[in-house]
Order: C-alpha cells, then structure tokens, then sequence
C-alpha cells in the first residue's frame, strides 16, 4: 500500500526538526537530498556484522561484503535498465564519473583540433573536465544555445555536430531551470552522425525511472547522494563496447591483472575503472536507497513532485515583481526566481531565518547565469516528501521579504 | 571611541532583538547609513572575493588614520560591512591589526554568515587588516 | 584512564560475533579495520540532524554541515602535524589521493626521458600510477631494491637518483612484510638532490603518530577506511608551496572561481583539489575516527601490537616448515607467511573455516612476490584490540592444517 | 550415470559431514584421485584466470564424449575441479550446456568459494561449457 507523506517524513528523521525555533522547511534538494533511516541503517548495519575489505579476500566477511557490493551492482544495473552489470562503474560521484570518461575517452579518441559539444545549461561538472581536456589535447568546446525558456535550441545540433565532433556532453535536466531535455532525441541526432553522448543525470535520477537502452545513452552519470544515498559514491554507466575501448583512469589495486615494473595489464569491466577499494558500504547504501525509490515508486513520486512544483509555480506567479527562470513545459520540481531589486542572497540569508532553505548563486552554472545576464538566483527544489504546506510558508516568506525591501 | 566600546555599543543595539528578522531590518539600516563609496573605486581590485555578492571596499589615510568606504550589490553583506566601516574608521593601524571581533559572535553573526565557504565576512575582515598592515609599514 | 581491551573489543560491536559457530578472529586488519561505534554513530547522526551540501549554502544545516566538514580538516591537519589546513585535501582514499598526485604533478614537471624512482615493496597503488604517468610522458620507471629480509636498500638510492628524477614515492610501511622504512633518512636523501618525496602512509597512519613536517614529506597519502574510518574517504596531504604550483585534478564545482566557455579560474587550496560534492560525511567520520585513535593513544597502541607482533612471531617460529617474510628489526603489526608444501590459499580457506580471517594471495604487490620467488602469502595483520588469544587459534589453526597436509 | 545422478551421489556423500574441515578432508580425497594431466597440456591457453591459485583444465572428444583432465597448485581448487571433472567427463556435450549445477548449493561451496572476485569455481565451469559448447559446433 502507498504510504502517506506524513509516513513517508517519519522515513527521514531529519526533516522532523526546527531551526532557530521554526520548523525546517528543507528545500535545498537539488543541492543534496536527505537520507532514509532504511539507508542511514544499512550502513550502520554492515559496519556492526560484515565489514570487510572486498573481493581478493577468502574468510567469511570478505565473501559477504563482496556479495553485497557485487549485487549492489546488479540492483543499480536493474533500476537504470542497463544491459550488462560490468556497464555500472562505482565512483565517488557525478563529476568524478565525468572526469573518468573525459580523461579516457580523450586519451583514446580525442586529438588536436577535435570538438566537443556541451549545453549552455550544463553544470561546472559537466564543462570544466572537458575543457581540461580540450586545453590538454588542443580540442576545441562548443556550445549548444538555450532559449529564452531555458530549453535547448536543439534545431542548431545538426549545424554544430561537424565530422571533428567525438562526443556530446548534456544534461538530463538542468539544475537550475528545471528543464527536462529531449535527451532520447539528441542521442538519436548525435549517433546519425556517430557522435557518442555522455548524459548527466544527476537531477534525473530521483525523479522518473531511466532506462539507459531505450534513452541509447553511451555514458549516463549520476551521484548517489542526490538520491537519498551517502555522499561519496556515485555512478557511471558506460556501452561495454566503449568501456572495453578506453584506456583505465586511475591506476591501483583491484583494476589490475598482472602488474611487474615491465609490463602491467589492466583487469575486465567494471573492475578496469575501480582502482583501490572501492567505497563499498556505499555502494550497498545507494543500491538501498535506489530499493526505497522503488518502494515509494516513480508513479508516486512524479505526481507528487508534479503537483509541488504547479502548485509553486502558480503561487509564485501571485508575487509582484518575482520572476521564474526556466519555463519549459517540461520540468521537474526545481524553481529557479528572483525578486525584483531584491538579491538573491538576501533573500536566502532571510527565508533561512524563517527555517526555510534554499539555495542561492550561480549554482555552480556561471555560463547559465550569464545568458540570462544575472549574477545568480534563488532556488527552491522539491523532493516528493515535501508538502504544500512548506510551499506556503516559502510563499510568505518571500512575501514579508519583498515588503521589507519594496515597502 | 575605542574599537571596543563601539563593538560594545553594537552588541548592546543588538540585544533587544529576539527575532533575526528584526535584526536583519537593524542590518539594512546600517546599510542605508553607510558613506557611499566613490564610483571610481568600484574597481576590481577593491572587490572582495568569496562572496555570493559583490563588495567593494577602499580605504584612504587621512591624518594617520584609515577612512573606510564600501558598498555590496547585496543588502545584508552591505550592513555587515558598514558595521565593520563604523568600528574600524578612523582607528590607529595597530589598534585595527590587534583586534579580537568579539562582537561577530556575540551579535550572531558567525554562525550566520559563516556557511558560504569562502567566508564573505572573514574576506572583508581580511581586506581590512591588510589594508591597515600596508600603511602601518608606510608610516615606518 | 586507559581502556582495557575487553572494553576496547566492546567499542568494536562487529568483533564480537561467531563465523560458521566460532568465534571470529579478524586478523585481516591491513585490508581494513573495523569502526568503533564512535565512527558508525557519527555518520549516522550527520544524516539525522545535519546533513546538507557544503560550502555554497546559506542555510542552517548547510553552515552546520560545512563548519563541521571544515573543523575535520582541522583534526586531521592537526592528526599528521601538518603546518596548514589547506594542505589537507580529502580524497576518496590512498589510492586516488597517489593518482591525483600522479596526474597534477606529472603534468606540471614530468617530461619525456624524465625518470621516476618507486620501490620493490610497493602496493601496486603505488606503482600502477606512476607507470600510466611514464607511459603517457614518455617518462622511466626506475625501482629501489630490497635486501632478503624485506629492508629498502637505502645505499642504491645516490646513484638511482639522477638529475632527471623528478619525484620519489615509497610506502612508509609495507603492506606486505610489515617493515618500517626510515622514511625520514629517505626524504633527506632525496631533498639533497632536490626530488620531491611521496610517502604512502597507508599502512603507517594507524600504528604511530604521523608527523608531515617532522619527516618533512611533500606529499602524504593515507585511506580511512584503514584507520577505523569508514570507506571512500582519504586524504592528501601535500606541501602548500608544490599543491599550489601544479595544476588541479578533476573539474567541476567547488574547484573553480570563475568559470566561463573561454575561460575558467580555479579557487584556492584546498578547494582546487576538491571538486564535485565532496564525501563530506565521510570527512568528518574520518576526523571522528582519528580522535578515537587519540582517545586510545599511540602509546598504547604500540605496546599493545608490539606485544601481539612480538608474540604472534616467536609462536609461528615454533610451527615446522613456516617461513616469515619480511624479518626486518623495524616493523609494524603485520606478519606475511608460507608454510611448506601448502599453498596460502588453501591455508586462508581453512582458517576461514575456524573463525579466523586472514588475508592470501600477493597483497597487491606482484612485483614484490616476483622478488621473493613465490606467488602469495598468508597475511595475518593485527590492531590493538586484538589479543594473544586470538593469537593461540591462529597458531593451533595453522597447526592443526600443517598436520592435515603432512601427515 | 547422467550429471544428475552424479550431482545427487556427491550431495549425499558430502552430507555426512557438517564439519567443514571434514568436508575439506574429502575434497582433498578427491583431489588425490584426480587424472593428472599431461604435463605437455600445462599451458598458459589451459590456465584458468581469476584464481588465487592456478588451474590448468584440458578437453578432448573420445567417442563422442568429453574427457577432461586438470590440475592445480592449491589442493582445495585441485579438489573442487575434481569434483567438476567427476561429474562432466564422458557426459555428451549438450547435457553439459544445459546443466544446472545444484550440488554446488547444496554442498556448501557457493558461498565459499564465492569470496574470491573473479570466482575460481565460475571460471573453471565457464572454461568447462566453452569446451562442450566448441565440441557441439564441431560436430554438426
Ligand atoms: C601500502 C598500501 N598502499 C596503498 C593502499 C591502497 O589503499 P586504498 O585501496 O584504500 O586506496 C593500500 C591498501 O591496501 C596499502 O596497503
Ligand atoms: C546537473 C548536475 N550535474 C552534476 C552535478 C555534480 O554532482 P556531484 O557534486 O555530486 O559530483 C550536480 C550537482 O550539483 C548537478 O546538479
């Protein structure tokens, strides 16, 4: 049966507190999400009866911890649909399974003079490693515009993808807008020209199901703690084929076959791409909060998360002078606005006073910010365990707010 | 008045509130009250990084004491900085060096305007002594 | 006042448990340790009351959770001695903390015909690294030998040393043989000829008070997980004057100033190293585990496993047809042994079967084997809250399996 | 007698046991009893990868049926393959593809030779299918 949502709260003891004396209204989602007590206790768990380093070991606790991890990685194989377990890579999150493929990727197949593509909605993670790599190897960044609206202008890809582009970068939907992108549609028009595309699903993942062979994505990454996992662990799904094709990261344990002074040779996928110990309590952690997800169920929570963000919307728009950023008729629960001469600090700094968080700045998306010609904004971003209730105090906190300044 | 009694006097202004709203208003008072600094020191080098907003703080040496002039593009960070202006103008160099600002914590701000990593107020505080450092050597 | 064991074992809930109906001896510390609850209890309250993303937040929890991310760097800085805060950077763990260095520093001084000198008794995370870095510059590889009884052949070092050595890397304890470097002679030695020294604390970390600046190390690498920590957070300490002259690892937030399509800046130490969401909790798990390890203190830490080394030696002496590797004067509690005509893995298997975990197989340090002549070890590694008990099984175990094969 | 009846003999020869250093007695039996395989075959195309230990496996089709022989330098592993070569060889290639190997289970050996990454006892079935999967091709 679907529990309710005051259930589902008692399922993050977290949110059930008050700060300076009101009670906390968490709305930073998009930033980091919270954590069940099924995921806060399964670590505990496994640190009280099998920790134990994985794989090379032989005793009892070894084989127990290596099972976990292993079928971790079948269960996050199973929740992104992905063909073959070795495609699931543990890393310590997003922007580390971006740096992977932009280093062995680039070490493979890009050289001087070579392009990438990326969107102006994309977030640092996903530009700075490309153009790391592009200033190592002389390849030339190039940009895919956004309209006014916040969606990609993705009548301009045909013109932009030329026979030099080696990959495309995209978000699934962007941290600051909300815009979901027609990813499905992109990597169609990137591999007409057999551009392989590498999408970022980091503000994806917690809100509907993915299916990595339906999307045909090459490389899908996402973080676990965005979604009600620990931080430190996250995901890289790769092709096999293109995973078998690129050179190792990072050097070290466990992604070795035969290694002597002469001559090392690397392990098979995923082990290739796991160097050291791996962090394998996380691992288990982010398969289990991808268990939960699928308990509370993607029907559920798209309604929810849906019902917040219209409901936000519509009481935003009542406010004078607040204006959204990022009004794509495909969103998810992120509100992007800000208020007229007011900043989007101050008002942070404010709404935090009445226990309400938010996130404020350029939300690590400096190019977004500038073509919107804005040094920042506020944004509220919403987890399906949030209420309407919360959305009216955000409401009259913005509105004392803007009286303090306008009055 | 010392350093200290002005921190003194603004601790004191700050202890009939109970409501960090009504601090804030405090806050935006100050901002209002504070001397505008000229356009052309708006530069890049007088911008203090670190910040989610801008802010902008020069000083000048007039008669062996330092003069202070700052602005924010953010309201709060403004009156942060114009209680700093209000207790560090026209103080001795050394005297603005040796300082403990006790009346950060003591007023809340610490904890308040800490979370931003590269601490805004602590930048500011910073900028502040390096400028009264650089004409303590020039008098030297 | 000091602890006993018996209430030291009470701090470890994972020790006290039966494998296959006995009683579980852990001796596979070198692999990793267990977690007081001390540690398990941190993390777990973090995501109960505080948890939210760092650095970038205006809210409550955010500045909680950022002041306590940024105090474990503290502790930790304080843990190793090192003069700066910004020295300490968290990584995932040793091993990315050596490929981070591997890559930044090799980027910045390390030219084709350049030469880099590892040791013979590296984990492969010291070596795998530094060979990827030689291949992709066209750099040398060279090797410092040890002696039979698993000693650095200290002398060979002036003339390994060339003015084209751009960097020394050698553990500080091997994983292995358990010996001690003089890790300090080395680095003397090195700075002489003006090369840079990284030192792999991995296995130094947990058995005595670190000292950056005594031993006047440029980098040092050491994992959490190994040092009662949780996994998937370590650290890199480096030299303020050399972490600031080589260029930053992975991209993405956090690590940047300024970012735009033509051109990005990177924020100040430590942040430059740090990018993407950091494993915040992790950190300051870490930091908890550390002031643990100070609440049981170094003292006592060495007596107590200088005691079980000193002991568990003298009784293995005792067994027929045991062989010790590594049999240096200078060693921490980690015992590598063969027992004559059975192989190591058949050994493990079976004192698996008694309780008692131990680790087999080539530890991660092929090349270390290949000097030996043999293709593994058994591995018994001790901490401080084991006990010469355990110590008596592990004995009667090999005992009762030496019979088996020889009888 | 077919691969079943052999799986279901060795599941109840190894149910008199509920030590495990008994069990371990009696694969060691077993690795006693094995065919040696011919030196010549020790190869590095026979060697099984991904074990602590090595295993050397060998096939050859004589009259129609499969004949393996193997080796090892660990004697549990040599036993364990033992136990795989007692129940494969002589079997027609096709009831080796479709055999669903229970006795592993129900012997205890699952879970404890899992532990191992690239698990030993998965390779050395994996090299024992590859063998009749390339005999059956052969033949049609
Ligand atoms: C000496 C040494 N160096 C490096 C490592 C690698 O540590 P990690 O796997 O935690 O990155 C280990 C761990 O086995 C080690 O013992
Ligand atoms: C769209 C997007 N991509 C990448 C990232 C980076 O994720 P992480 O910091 O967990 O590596 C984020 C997180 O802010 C994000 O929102």
């Amino acid at each position: 049966m679907q529990k309710s949502i005051d259930e589902i709260r008692k399922d993050f003891p977290i949110l059930n507190q008050k700060v300076y004396g009101k009670p906390l209204v968490y709305l930073d989602n998009g930033a980091t999400s919270q954590k069940p007590l099924l995921v806060i206790n399964a670590e505990k768990e496994i640190y009280e009866t099998i920790n134990s380093n994985i794989h090379r070991g032989v005793h009892f606790l070894s084989g127990e911890m290596t099972n976990a991890y292993e079928n971790a990685r079948t269960t996050i194989q199973k929740f992104i649909n992905a063909k073959f377990s070795e495609e699931i890579i543990f890393t310590k999150g997003a922007t580390d399974s971006i740096n992977l493929v932009a280093f062995s990727f680039g070490e493979q197949f890009v050289n001087e003079g070579d392009e990438i593509i990326v969107t102006e909605m994309e977030h640092h993670a996903n530009i700075v490693p490309w153009q790391m790599l592009c200033q190592r190897k002389k390849a030339i960044l190039k940009v895919l515009p956004i309209s006014d609206e916040g969606e990609l202008i993705i009548s301009k890809l045909d013109n932009l993808i030329t026979s030099k582009t080696r990959l495309l970068a995209a978000t699934h939907t962007s941290n600051v807008l909300g815009t979901i992108n027609p990813v499905k549609e992109i990597i169609e028009k990137a591999h007409k020209q057999n551009v392989p595309v590498l999408i970022d699903g980091s503000q994806a993942i917690l809100h509907s199901k993915i299916d990595v062979i339906d999307l045909n994505a090459d490389f899908y990454v996402f973080s676990g703690h965005k979604m009600y996992a620990p931080t430190g662990i996250g995901i890289l799904y790769g092709k096999k084929e293109l995973l078998e094709k690129i050179p190792p990261y990072q050097g070290g344990g466990d992604m070795v076959d035969n290694v002597s002074f002469e001559k090392t040779t690397y392990a098979e996928l995923p082990f290739k791409f796991e160097a050291g110990t791996s962090n394998f309590v996380g691992a288990v952690a982010l398969a289990k909060a991808s268990e939960y997800i699928e308990s509370i169920g993607f029907e559920f929570i798209k309604k929810q998360e849906t019902e917040l963000l219209n409901y936000a919307t519509e009481k935003m728009q009542t406010v004078k002078g607040l204006k959204i950023y990022g009004t794509s008729k495909k969103k998810c629960s992120i509100i992007s606005f800000l208020v007229e001469n007011i900043h989007a600090y101050d008002m942070g700094l404010m709404l935090d006073k009445m226990g309400i968080a938010v996130r404020t700045g350029s939300h690590c998306a400096q190019p977004l910010m500038k073509r919107f010609g804005i040094e920042g904004t506020i944004r509220a971003s919403f987890s399906f365990y949030n209420t309407k209730d919360e959305i009216d105090s955000l409401i009259q906190g913005i509105e004392r707010i803007r009286k303090m300044f306008n009055d | 008045m010392t350093i200290n009694e002005i921190q003194n006097e603004i601790i004191e202004e700050f202890s009939i509130f109970d409501d960090w709203m009504d601090k804030y208003e405090y806050i935006i008072e100050f901002a209002k009250g504070l001397p505008a600094i000229d356009v052309n020191k708006k530069t890049p080098q007088n911008l203090i990084n670190g910040c989610q907003s801008k802010v902008w703080l020069d000083a000048e040496l007039i008669d062996g004491k330092l003069s202070f002039t700052a602005d924010s593009d953010a309201i709060i960070t403004k009156g942060v900085v114009a209680l700093l202006v209000r207790i560090f103008n026209e103080q001795p160099a050394t005297e603005i060096l040796n300082t403990d600002l006790y009346f950060i914590a003591k007023i809340g701000l610490s904890q308040n305007l800490s979370p931003t990593r590269a601490n805004g107020l602590l930048s500011m505080i910073k900028r502040i002594k390096s400028y009264a450092l650089a004409f303590n050597s020039l008098e030297k």
